[in-house]
């Protein structure tokens, strides 16, 4: 292969993953041989070391890729704001949907919201205002939960004791329609709504 | 004598440009008047279009059928405002024409899978826990009735559609049988019970298709005027 | 500040967060100017375009970094999911429409298409291949805008490469004012949110 072509698949694939990756697997992923990929990182991280803003990390076999810690001071000010900027209104909503439904899936927020929540979530999740977990049922997919440290801020031990939680716990969809929750699965059940499990591994 | 195709159609629009393709016609307002028979029949026979739309088909349907009385009458003076609709209707039907061919090209990049991809966002970077000041417990219930109250209701739709699609073939026989007992009457007092505009419509259709069965005879005697709606002789 | 730098800051920047980020978002985080991201974003994508395995991807003044959709094969095999997925000839059209003439109010979607299109528009939302603002003009209604998520499935870096963007992002001459907006009133006199056609078709 051409070794240009390459280095463009390998750093491609480098991104996306994100994480560190064995040396054998990239040669699998790229197509090509051990020798040939080795070569390819040898060129990308000297294209980064000409200051740019990421970087290579290799750790006896495997690879990931990273970003300049020469910038470390500018992505602590973007996590920063990540963490302390106001919370949207959507975020907000998010929230107390977990909080009176949850353990929930994201395909179910969604449902009732009837919007994509997957940035919303993540927000959430940097805060440490949700917890996630490994769905025992479904694998591909997290279950949500309100974290305890903010039910603590709000002063309650359990979620049982949210206002009116007894009510608004309970799947009567208010209108009096229960369709909208049976439509709603029609759309969401396809895997497609799980794309990327990558951006849920994170965090 | 019009088998298009199989698929169901979604909208009018979709429909009315299908016929017009079909024999390879421009969209002027005479071709238009050209396929609007074809167009009723398809609503008539609530053949392959999607019955939650009827609506929207109905409303196609009133246009064309202003377009082909024009076009058998050229002496009919149509308002301001029905012109604007005949002309309208052309518009429109241009304009969808270009989405949707261009949806078509949207559909096979989109097969391509010439896909970029995003990374997970930050990875690697431990949640702080930073809670949101000032806001309570209450303030939680507040919004969570916010999103319950905001849920679509599926059922009140469901209801109109249902009420719909028994419509043109129920008014036909409703009108055929208030016609046997009284002979004669005429359309204001047809369409007097009328809930909204579609009714009227759907009333107006079941008219013309009964002129064409010749089950009935039909007379306005000045523009504007009622018309008169009553049985054939001899039959 | 020294542009390679601020080159260099934004990448860190835009591959750590990996989700799309607002110029004055990015200004801040960066400590420059927004003219200063912007040309430190032009040269970013200047220098990815040279064949390298990452793209910037713009919708107006929101940044993405994403890989070179070229490299999707290989790239592919790694994320595993995207199960190939058919939209419908609905979806597609109401996707284009909002593509193109985005930021739209459903109405003005649904006056192009001469039908309902709140069920679609909601598979999509939840899809994610559309977004969803207040419409600051009238506060009932929404505005739809194409997503980063459509843009990427379609391996594109703005709406404006789309095919024929140039012709279509206009409206047809009419006559006299547009007047779709007034015919569209019969379509849509329910309130936005209710109004979902009851068929389950899926996207």
């Amino acid at each position: 292969m051409d070794p240009e072509k390459l280095k463009s698949i390998i750093e491609s694939i480098l991104f996306v993953s994100g994480e560190p990756l064995a040396l054998i697997k990239l040669a699998k992923v790229a197509d090509a041989t051990e020798a040939e990929v080795e070569a390819a990182i040898s060129g990308l991280a000297e294209d980064y070391a000409k200051g740019r803003g990421l970087r290579i990390i290799k750790i006896k076999d495997t690879i990931q890729m990273a970003s300049n810690p020469d910038n470390a001071e500018f992505v602590g000010e973007l996590v920063k704001s990540e963490i302390q900027e106001n919370l949207s209104q959507a975020a907000l909503e998010v929230l107390s949907i977990v909080a009176y439904r949850g353990p929930i899936t994201r395909a179910e927020i969604e449902a009732i919201r009837g919007v994509n929540c997957s940035f919303t979530l993540r927000a959430l999740l940097i805060r440490g205002l949700l917890d996630r977990t490994e769905n025992i049922k479904d694998n591909r997919r997290y279950l949500y939960n309100i974290s305890f440290d903010f039910l603590k801020k709000l002063g309650m031990d359990s979620v049982e004791k949210l206002p009116d939680w007894e009510t608004l716990n309970k799947k009567i969809e208010e209108g009096g329609a229960s369709a909208p929750e049976k439509q709603i699965e029609s759309i969401t059940e396809t895997p497609e709504n799980e794309k990327l499990p990558a951006n849920e591994e994170s965090l | 004598m019009y088998q298009v195709k199989l698929d169901k159609f979604e909208g009018p629009l979709e429909l009315l440009l299908e016929l017009i393709e079909k024999e390879k016609l421009s969209i002027t307002e005479l071709n238009l008047a050209h396929v609007a028979d074809q167009y009723l029949e398809h609503i008539k026979d609530n053949k392959n279009i999607h019955l939650e739309n009827l609506a929207d088909f109905l409303s196609v349907a009133a246009k064309l059928i202003l377009i082909k009385s024009r076009a058998l009458l050229p002496i009919l003076k149509f308002s301001d405002e029905e012109e604007e609709e005949i002309e309208e209707l052309a518009h429109q039907l241009a304009e969808y024409k270009r989405f949707k061919e261009i949806s078509a090209k949207i559909g096979k990049l989109a097969i391509a899978q010439q896909v970029s991809y995003s990374k997970a966002p930050y990875q690697g970077i431990r949640s702080v826990f930073y809670p949101p000041e000032g806001i309570n417990a209450y303030d939680l219930k507040n919004y969570f009735q916010k999103v319950l109250s905001e849920i679509p209701v599926a059922s009140v739709l469901q209801e109109e559609i249902v009420g719909e699609i028994v419509t043109l073939e129920e008014r036909i026989s409703d009108l055929e049988i208030a016609l046997r007992n009284k002979l004669e009457t005429c359309f204001s007092e047809l369409v007097a019970q009328a809930k909204d505009k579609i009714d009227v419509i759907v009333s107006f259709l079941a008219m013309l298709e009964m002129v064409k069965q010749r089950i009935i005879h039909v007379e306005q005697k000045e523009l504007f005027h009622d018309i008169k709606l009553s049985m054939r002789s001899g039959e």
